[in-house]
């Protein structure tokens, strides 16, 4: 990825990341969000890893993100101050990010060697192919421990969202 | 590398002209199309002076409502309603156009084109992650409508939009499954090298498209595109009884234009998907780079360039067929109820689509094909 | 030597039927019920018939062997799940599978009205699996699993009908029973691993125990024998332990006549048999099983005589019986005792099952008092019955005299006069039991209910085929054995030589005067039984007030299970309630639980209000430890 | 070309980022948004490494992120709807039922 296009890109998620904490209406977050989840996709695929990059928008941008906005319309959040709330942890919390962010630019600063510049990387890194090499072998078990995750995930999701009538019986539509 | 730049904005700049021409087309084809089915005589009226009718020239309502329609539309006034939010209302047509649109990119409309020692792949992006880039622009598409109905306050617009984006992530995942079941039987992500993977023949004589192989995966597909495009009878979030318009209730002008331009280049995306995947792309049966080879031995030599002319005229073809078919069954069918529309993606379209994986994915282990 | 051989398939068979009756059991219906449960011991038969015929084709002293799967390892301790084949495993595993096959035959007529005949099966074919394991193991650990599996399938079977509280609580009772001996046996195997690591040798192996069996000091021996031969008292129902057997009568007659009688309570003598190497080096142990044997065998001799259950006469018998084979194993002739093991399983399997199909025929009826006369209408019963009698009481030239005749005089000829002299007069209690038994039930007087009495029937072909081949194997079955000198003499002595050793006599003896000392012992009971019981049958109740103290003293068991009761029984209970859950649990171990309870609940009163359940505040904390931990790792890293 | 240590160094101010929204913002779904920007920050240094080290396994573990988020957020947002129906709010000052 050439400098001049990370660099864009890199002031565009951040531009994007900072609409997410600082627009005042949910919806308006999201699509921060969203954008932020575009580009990061696109740093990926930049990187080489097309697939998990491509994954990325279908994934998170397509779909998580849909289940946000879903919530966001089902609770009908409208536009809200950004000041009030408790000042001290406001302070605490900007002093304690920007604490953060220092310290780990430092590290960035002092990463080993082969993080400095570009290592030549084989013809089908990224490729589904190597992907699901690592997944079916390595990481098998990781693997099918996260399916059975994402069915409890969806068995839990149902069992709260669900809303049952004063006799306890679930009932009304969606 | 100059040349090759401009190799390739010449493809974009083709194919975008191809899409947007043939969904402007299809406007005029749905309307006459409609108007044969429920025999009347349908859009005659428009004429750019009584001239020609005058010196009793047949009226060329063709050309008339291509050019009547947008004008029509885009000098009407294009109205904001009280309390929208204006930037996203603004927005949010573009924001559904943009990825169907750039979705052609990677539809493969013919071969290789020769032109003295460039070799030109007539598709606008040779992507191998393809498949990929599909489901991820379709996904995006999704936050056009949503957003759309959203900004315009309105209740209505909203319970579009919200009928929109659950019947479109219901979908997607048919769609999905159906794509992964191509991809497993083709063993590529990479459009063309389907193209190329069901040129030749069977047999002798049967095209190897991919619809003998995967039959029930062309109609999830094709099924799942329907919906994807919200038309009857997947027409529920815009459904004008119910909703008035849907999501575009407050649309109007310009912006209501492009909304309706999508609704076209959704159509013709859907059928240059299931033309790619299903039906050879721009496979012309027993035509090889060469030229013919008929089944008995014949063969007549061609050169290229009459090869990739015939190539992308039989793309053509096809999608123009498949659009067709989709003007037939909207004005066909009747329209689905919500619940029914949710139980046929959820429990039927889903499952069958599974089921279709889990099969491929036997047979070609299995069988070691 | 060993020679290998699928021996895994004797196992399979049963282990088939088992998986097939308990999940499909109750869906597939009867018929297939009872021809899978059936057919997977025949299977398992056949097997061990091509097994054995391999077997007797090679030398002598060889064995077939199959390893299945390593089951432990640690360190130089290992063990796997390994199968040997040789004599004494034959025996016993054509014993267990020949038997049993036709005892699931009998069953699919006994249980023909049970609604539950899948659950029966399952365990009928449970039991068969961990019997043949336990015969088949090669290792003292595997055959401790067989050891508790059969313990397993016995209180299943004993409380089959578990919907009558009396016979839960006797499966109950043969569980904890049986517990006792488990304790004893568990503890004689860490003795054998304990001695042995102890001079560097880890193996629970039979062929390396017995080239390490020197390794072992005489005293350690007999501990180990000891231990051991509790547990067998009380899988074999012995002294003190034999309280379980009589009432594990309440069971399915098949059970009975499978567990109960012909192979489940031979586990002890099985077991000693197997481990004779251990027992021939300790002289005090073997001088304590032949005692107890012999103790035993007179005892329940006596207690059979009295008591009017016919199911219950049996199970003394089959206690008196044991004590037979205990003897024979205590003075050291192995293969006598594993003789008599043998033609007891055939002819004590015969006399249940007809005990079962008189029961079946009388509609459930088991008191004595109750029968009589049911010769004419019972006629395959009555002659199979009488055959199984007679080889029991020991009357050439059915099977029981044979073996018993060689216990007897192998006693004799070892120095045990005493524990010869209890088995003679035992002799003679056999005949006199017996004889009563089948002159109450067959003949006589009919006592029958005139309601029952036009119920009762011959039973269906099912039972009687069992019957009657059981019947011939209870003539032809001690043949094996001949005195040496007459015919083909011992043949079934010296094919087992090789795996249990040979008796050594310490002085000769005319085996003729014995065996007609036994005999006419034998026939002087049999005398007093026609006298009392078919020639004038009042004389029984007439005897029976003159002694009334003895006679009350025989029909209540000589009031063991009261002396238990009130010596073990309630001691432990008084024990459990007053010191362990009163003294230890209630006040002592809930004082210090409810103490530190309270210590913690007074130390998180006070800090809990950190706890402001504002998520934010939690995650201000979480980046501030954050911040903390970079901040340290960046001090190193810039150091 | 940006070398790894870029992308690094981007990701480590999306992830602060999103620790400032977490602690900035009352709405909790804001907030919930802010942990979802925290993750693919993580995401981004995983394949910046994975890329750096030519091996596959940052990709991997990218994916096991994607997943779990999935589950993460129908699970997170199923909470918040039930929160929402109990409690009329999506303020997190005023979610505060689990204190002592």
């Amino acid at each position: 990825m050439p400098l001049w296009l990370f660099i864009f890109l890199a002031a565009l998620s951040i531009i994007a990341a900072a609409g997410l904490i600082l627009q005042r209406h949910p919806v308006h977050s999201l699509l921060a969000l969203v954008l932020t989840l575009i580009v990061i996709g696109i740093l990926f695929i930049g990187l080489g890893a097309t697939t998990v990059g491509f994954l990325q928008m279908i994934v998170y941008a397509g779909a998580i993100m849909i289940l946000f906005l879903f919530v966001i319309w089902l609770l009908n959040l409208q536009t809200q101050p950004l000041e009030g709330g408790r000042l001290a942890l406001k302070f605490l919390g900007a002093l304690g990010s920007a604490a953060l962010i220092a310290e780990l630019l430092v590290f960035v600063l002092h990463l080993p060697a082969p993080l400095g510049h570009n290592q030549p990387v084989a013809i089908d890194y990224g490729s589904i192919a190597r992907l699901a090499q690592g997944l079916f072998t390595s990481y098998l078990v990781a693997f099918e421990v996260t399916s059975i995750l994402l069915l409890v995930g969806v068995v839990g999701a149902v069992a709260l969202a669900r809303r049952t009538t004063a006799e306890g019986a679930p009932g009304g539509s969606p | 590398m100059a040349i090759e730049l401009l190799i390739g904005a010449i493809k974009a700049i083709i194919v975008l002209l191809m899409v947007l021409q043939l969904s402007a087309i299809l406007l005029w084809f749905e309307r006459k199309g409609s108007a044969l089915i429920q025999d009347r005589i349908g859009a005659n009226r428009a004429a750019i002076t009584g001239f020609g009718r005058r010196l009793g020239m047949p009226n060329l309502g063709f050309v008339n409502t291509l050019m009547a329609d947008p004008l029509k539309l885009f000098t009407k006034e294009d109205f904001v309603p009280a309390g929208a939010d204006k930037f996203l209302h603004a927005l949010a047509p573009f924001l559904a156009m943009f990825p169907v649109l750039i979705t052609f990119a990677v539809v493969p409309f013919g071969d290789v084109l020769i032109i003295g020692d460039q070799h030109i792949n007539l598709q606008a992006a040779n992507l191998n992650v393809a498949a990929l880039y599909i489901l991820a622009t379709i996904g995006l598409g999704v936050y056009g409508v949503a957003l759309g109905g959203w900004a315009s306050n309105n209740r209505w617009a909203l319970l579009g939009g919200i009928r929109a984006t659950a019947q479109m992530i219901s979908y997607e995942l048919a769609m999905g499954l159906a794509i992964v079941s191509m991809v497993m039987t083709y063993g590529t992500l990479d459009l063309q090298a389907m193209c190329h993977a069901q040129s030749g023949v069977w047999f002798g004589w049967l095209p190897r498209w991919g619809i003998f192989v995967q039959p029930i995966a062309f109609l999830l597909l094709l099924t799942a595109g329907m919906a994807e495009s919200k038309r009857v009878p997947f027409d529920l979030p815009e459904g004008e009884s119910e909703l008035i318009a849907g999501y575009f209730t407050e649309y109007s002008g310009g912006k209501q234009a492009v909304f309706m331009l999508i609704d076209f280049a959704e159509i013709v995306l859907v059928s240059a998907l299931v033309t790619t995947f299903f039906f050879g792309g721009w496979n012309f049966p027993w035509l090889y780079p060469d030229g013919f080879h008929l089944p008995g031995g014949a063969h007549l030599g061609l050169p290229n360039v009459a090869v990739a002319i015939i190539e992308v005229i039989t793309f053509t073809v096809k999608v123009v067929a498949f659009c067709w078919l989709q003007i037939l069954a909207r004005w066909t069918l009747p329209r689905f109820r919500y619940d029914q529309l949710m139980r046929l993606g959820w429990k039927g379209l889903l499952p069958v689509g599974l089921a279709n994986v889990v099969v491929t994915a036997c047979v070609i282990v299995f069988a070691g094909v | 030597m060993v020679a290998t051989f699928p021996l895994g398939l004797i196992l399979l068979f049963p282990a088939l039927g088992l998986i097939f009756n308990l999940f499909l059991g109750r869906r597939v219906g009867r018929a297939a019920v009872n021809t899978v449960g059936s057919g997977v011991i025949g299977a398992a038969f056949v097997v061990g018939v091509i097994a054995f015929v391999q077997l007797l084709s090679m030398p002598a002293g060889e064995a077939l062997s199959s390893t299945l799967w390593p089951w432990i390892e640690a360190g130089s301790f290992k063990i796997d799940v390994a199968l040997r084949f040789d004599a004494l495993t034959a025996v016993m595993v054509l014993v267990v599978s020949g038997v049993g096959t036709l005892i699931h035959i009998y069953s699919t007529g006994y249980m023909a009205e049970d609604e539950d005949y899948a659950r029966f099966f399952t365990y009928m074919n449970l039991f068969v699996l961990s019997m043949l394991t336990l015969v088949l193991a090669d290792n003292v650990l595997l055959m401790f699993v067989g050891w508790e599996g059969v313990g397993l399938c016995s209180y299943l079977l004993i409380s089959f009908w578990y919907t009558n509280s009396q016979f839960a609580y006797n499966g109950r009772k043969a569980f904890i029973v049986n517990r006792i001996g488990d304790a004893g046996f568990v503890l004689g195997m860490l003795t054998i691993v304990w001695a042995l690591s102890s001079r560097g040798v880890w193996t629970l192996n039979f062929v390396e125990l017995h080239r390490n069996i020197g390794l072992i000091a005489p005293a350690t021996a007999t501990l180990i024998g000891v231990l051991l031969f509790i547990g067998a008292t009380g899988k074999s129902a012995q002294i003190p332990l034999y309280v379980w057997l009589p009432d594990a009568m309440v069971g399915p007659t098949p059970v009975s006549a499978l567990i109960h009688a012909a192979t489940m309570v031979t586990a002890g003598v099985y077991m000693i048999a197997r481990l004779h190497f251990l027992y021939e080096v300790t002289p005090e142990a073997m001088e304590l099983v032949a005692m107890v044997g012999g103790v035993t065998c007179f005892f329940a001799a006596t207690i059979a005589i009295t008591q009017p259950d016919i199911k219950r006469v049996l199970a003394y018998s089959t206690i008196s019986q044991l004590g037979y084979m205990f003897v024979a194993v205590g003075v050291g002739a192995f293969s006598a005792g594993i003789f008599h093991l043998m033609t007891h399983a055939f002819f004590k399997a015969l006399l249940f099952l007809c005990a079962g199909s008189v029961i079946h025929g009388m509609s459930g009826e088991q008191d004595m008092n109750k029968m009589g006369g049911l010769a004419k209408k019972m006629p395959i019963t009555c002659v199979t019955m009488w055959i199984a009698t007679l080889a029991i009481t020991a009357i050439p030239p059915f099977a029981g005299f044979f073996s018993k005749d060689l216990i007897l005089s192998d006693a004799y000829t070892s120095g045990h006069w005493f524990v010869d002299l209890l088995g003679l007069v035992t002799a003679g209690l056999t005949g006199l039991y017996m004889f009563r038994l089948m002159f109450m039930t067959f003949h006589g007087i009919s006592r029958v209910d005139e309601k029952a009495a036009h119920h009762v029937h011959e039973s269906p072909r099912a039972m009687t085929i069992p019957l009657m081949v059981l019947a011939v194997l209870s003539v032809v079955g001690g043949w094996v054995g001949l005195p040496d000198g007459i015919a083909w003499g011992n043949a079934f002595a010296r094919f087992l030589t090789p795996a249990v050793g040979i008796f050594k006599p310490s002085f000769g003896a005319s085996e003729l005067m014995l065996s007609a000392e036994s005999v006419s012992t034998t026939l002087i009971g049999v005398a007093i039984a026609y006298i009392f019981y078919l020639r004038s049958p009042g004389l029984a109740t007439v005897m029976a007030w003159r002694v009334k103290a003895l006679y009350q003293l025989l029909l209540e068991k000589y009031y063991i299970d009261q002396i238990y009761d009130v010596l073990v029984s309630r001691p432990l209970f008084f024990i459990a309630q007053y010191v362990l859950f009163r003294g230890i649990d209630h006040y002592t171990i809930d004082g210090v639980v409810d103490g530190a309870g309270l210590t913690v609940e007074a130390g998180g009163e006070t800090v809990r209000r950190v706890e402001t359940g504002n998520v934010q505040h939690y995650a201000l904390v979480y980046l501030l430890g954050a911040v903390a931990i970079a901040a340290f790792y960046l001090y190193r890293v810039l150091r | 070309m940006a070398p790894p240590s870029y992308f690094m160094g981007l990701s480590a101010i999306l992830f602060c980022i999103g620790v400032a929204g977490v602690l900035l913002r009352r709405n909790i779904i804001i907030i919930f948004m802010s942990i979802e920007l925290m993750l693919n920050a993580v995401n981004l240094a995983f394949v910046a490494l994975s890329r750096a080290w030519g091996s596959v396994d940052g990709q991997a573990i990218v994916f096991f992120v994607m997943t779990v988020a999935a589950a993460e957020a129908a699970v997170g947002l199923g909470i918040i709807l039930s929160i929402y129906r109990n409690r009329e709010t999506v303020n997190a000052d005023e979610i505060n039922l689990m204190r002592w």
